[in-house]
């Protein structure tokens, strides 16, 4: 199964811009389906990126965040070649992890 | 201190909040080296943050302070979302020391919607998706030096989308 | 309920008597079928009506009309909520079927690149095919069941395709064989008729309105509409073929829509697409 | 415009012929001739595949109403019904020619 996170990270000049896209539904709990039923609250409450061992950006997310969600953000340093980390998990306790090359 | 909501992790944040505020008295400015541990000791999930209806009680749930209107906070987002399911938004500023940057929808049946630890080091410049149940004010805020500073606009929704 | 009723009613009675009266308007038409000219004064008729959207700009649909919207998309394209379908396309594409072939077998250059030739006209079936019933019935012929034509794998599928065929110029044949030229005729009276509760044509929002809001959104111009398919919508959370869109524009006007790639279907989207020729493929695509 | 009074004297006319029909005493038998007839229309509808969505969810809410023994409710949903898809079959009728006029040429 492919990972669930899709990362693009490029490095330019002194600094590297981190973009990354995650297939999850981001249910809120406050929706209903076509019967009428709640769907259950179901999003990712944190991500976090790594580099080099430190932790350079974490996201707290609640069920208002768009489904498949997506950020973007940079931090000083990171290198062509270097990795970067990236784990979420979510409400319900599930996770997923991929490591992403620098561009 | 300031009222606190349910759960453990909000009242142990809330504490340690209150200790950085006191370094920042006592020390004049945190030392460098020091700003990743603090922010390691903040990565609990704020589940009571996440619970609060108002914004003005998920700020207060998150940083145990109110925050400043301020220009150096600089929101960008669009006049009329073209679908409330996915609102582009994303915010930049020009204020030292930023260690954390928050994103808020009043009218949501949550207020906060998502909230980022930015680490020595990282840019306090954030972009994101988010979901607007409809017309509302969407708030950010930029904890920067120990301080809150805020930015607000209006975004008219027209195609509601809270969990669209 | 009461009021409920007497609004249909009302509207029901209001067509009647606009149909009625319009009816008797005398009729400019003339019944020599020229699809040359036809996508001439089409093509025309857009670049006239928005003479500050580039020609190539119409396949981006409502995002072409308003600048505010234009803004939102681009920030969506850093990172366009079609990613997981298109690389879900990618990846079943080559992947053999039972049988040990691939969709790669049932396409010329291997399914690369071609998505611009669809839908064509197949002399031999003397009907319309699209690269969605295509693409069913290379499953079908390799003994897998066919998917749905409205999302997920179809969606997936022919994301793929189009992505490998964006920036070329739609490219819809007509030969000469006058069962092509009925079902293109076909496929424009379809376009242009009215239906449904609402009365009406799919020319009522995309000829006469693009740019204009309907309800909440923003519709889109009808020259270059196919080049973008499949989309990611927001308002659906997801992916949609052509076909999603056919079904799911009928029953928005409050008509029932007929089943995906029934004749009309296909010969709507023909003459679509031939009245859009030139244009680039820009799918897959993301639309409010 | 010159249409209408015409067009607003329709709509009152339609509008009675409804009023009248739902005073009249329901019973089982009149909404039964009732909802044959809207179905009958209906499916001519269809064959000139232009069926409304609003005809067949006032057969539905005809057939609840008939099953919940409210007749009198059932036959004005079902003559409704019938003079929707009558308006559905008159619309696919005139367009037949009527398109034509709509088309960029």
């Amino acid at each position: 199964m492919a990972s669930s996170i899709r990362v693009r990270a490029t490095a330019s000049g002194e600094t590297t811009e981190v973009q990354a896209l995650i297939q999850h539904p981001m249910d809120s709990g406050f929706i209903k389906d076509a019967k009428g039923e709640i769907i259950p609250a179901h999003f990712i409450q944190q991500l976090t990126f790594e580099y080099d061992g430190k932790n350079v950006f974490t996201a707290d997310w609640g069920g208002g965040v768009s489904k498949d969600p997506y950020v973007k953000f940079a931090f000083k340093g990171g290198k062509k070649g270097d990795e970067l980390k990236v784990s979420w998990v979510d409400n319900k306790g599930a996770t997923d992890t991929t490591t992403a090359k620098i561009q | 201190m300031t009222i606190i909501h349910d759960g453990f992790s909000a009242t142990r944040r809330v504490i340690l909040k209150g200790a950085g505020a006191v370094a920042l008295v006592g020390l004049g400015n945190i030392p460098f080296s020091l700003a990743p541990a603090f922010a390691a000791a903040n990565d609990k999930y704020p589940e009571a943050a996440f619970k609060a209806k108002s914004e003005a009680d998920a700020i207060k749930a998150l940083y145990g302070k109110t925050a400043e209107p301020s220009d150096k906070v600089k929101m960008d987002a669009p006049e009329i979302a073209e679908n409330g399911a996915v609102v582009p938004i994303s915010v930049t500023t020009t204020l030292a020391d930023v260690t954390s940057n928050s994103f808020l929808v009043s009218e949501n049946p949550v207020a906060l919607v998502a909230s980022y630890k930015i680490p020595a080091g990282t840019l306090p410049n954030v972009a994101n998706r988010i979901k607007m149940a409809r017309t509302s004010n969407v708030i950010v805020v930029v904890e920067a030096g120990g301080k809150l500073y805020s930015a607000n606009k209006e975004v008219k929704v027209t195609v509601g989308g809270c969990g669209g | 309920m009461k009021l409920r009723s007497a609004i249909y009613l009302a509207s029901a009675a209001l067509a009647f008597a606009a149909l009625t009266l319009a009816s008797t308007l005398p009729s400019g038409a003339s019944d020599k079928v020229d699809p040359v000219a036809d996508a001439k004064a089409f093509q025309k008729f857009f670049t006239d009506k928005f003479p500050k959207v580039k020609f190539e700009d119409f396949v981006n649909g409502p995002y072409s009309m308003n600048e505010d919207l234009y803004r939102q998309w681009q920030e969506k394209e850093q990172f366009p909520p079609y990613e997981f379908s298109l690389e879900m396309g990618k990846e079943m594409f080559s992947k053999p079927f039972k049988s040990g072939k691939s969709y790669e077998d049932c396409f010329p250059n291997k399914g690369i690149g071609i998505r611009q030739n669809y839908p064509y006209f197949d002399e031999k079936e003397g009907k319309v095919i699209t690269l969605e019933l295509a693409l069913n019935r290379c499953r079908e012929a390799n003994g897998e069941p066919p998917f749905s034509y409205v999302k997920d794998e179809m969606a997936a599928l022919t994301a793929y395709m189009a992505f490998t065929s964006r920036g070329k110029p739609m490219d819809i044949k007509i030969p000469n064989d006058p069962r092509a030229l009925a079902a293109y005729e076909n496929g424009k009276e379809y376009f242009y008729t009215r239906r449904g509760q609402f009365n009406f044509s799919c020319a009522t929002c995309h000829v006469q309105s693009p740019g204009e809001r309907i309800r909440a959104e923003i519709l889109a111009p009808a020259l270059g509409i196919v080049n973008a398919m499949p989309i990611y919508r927001s308002e659906w959370s997801g992916m949609g073929t052509t076909s999603r869109r056919f079904t799911t524009c009928n029953s928005q006007i409050r008509g029932v829509p007929m089943n995906p790639q029934d004749d009309e279907y296909r010969n709507v989207e023909y003459y679509l697409s031939y009245v859009s020729n030139g244009l680039p493929i820009s799918g897959p695509g993301a639309r409010p | 415009m010159r249409n209408m009074m015409q067009k607003s004297a329709l709509v009152l006319a339609l509008l009675a012929v409804v009023a009248v029909s739902a005073l009249a005493a329901g019973s089982e038998d009149d909404f039964k001739a009732a909802y044959a007839a809207a179905e009958a229309a209906n499916k001519e509808a269809g064959k000139l595949r232009n069926q409304w969505t609003t005809t067949a969810a006032t057969l539905a809410a005809a057939k609840k109403s008939a099953d919940a023994g409210e007749f009198d409710k059932a036959t004005a949903a079902a003559k409704e019904a019938e003079a929707l898809a009558k308006a559905s079959i008159f619309q696919a009728t005139s367009e037949k020619t009527r398109w034509k006029d709509l088309e960029i040429r």
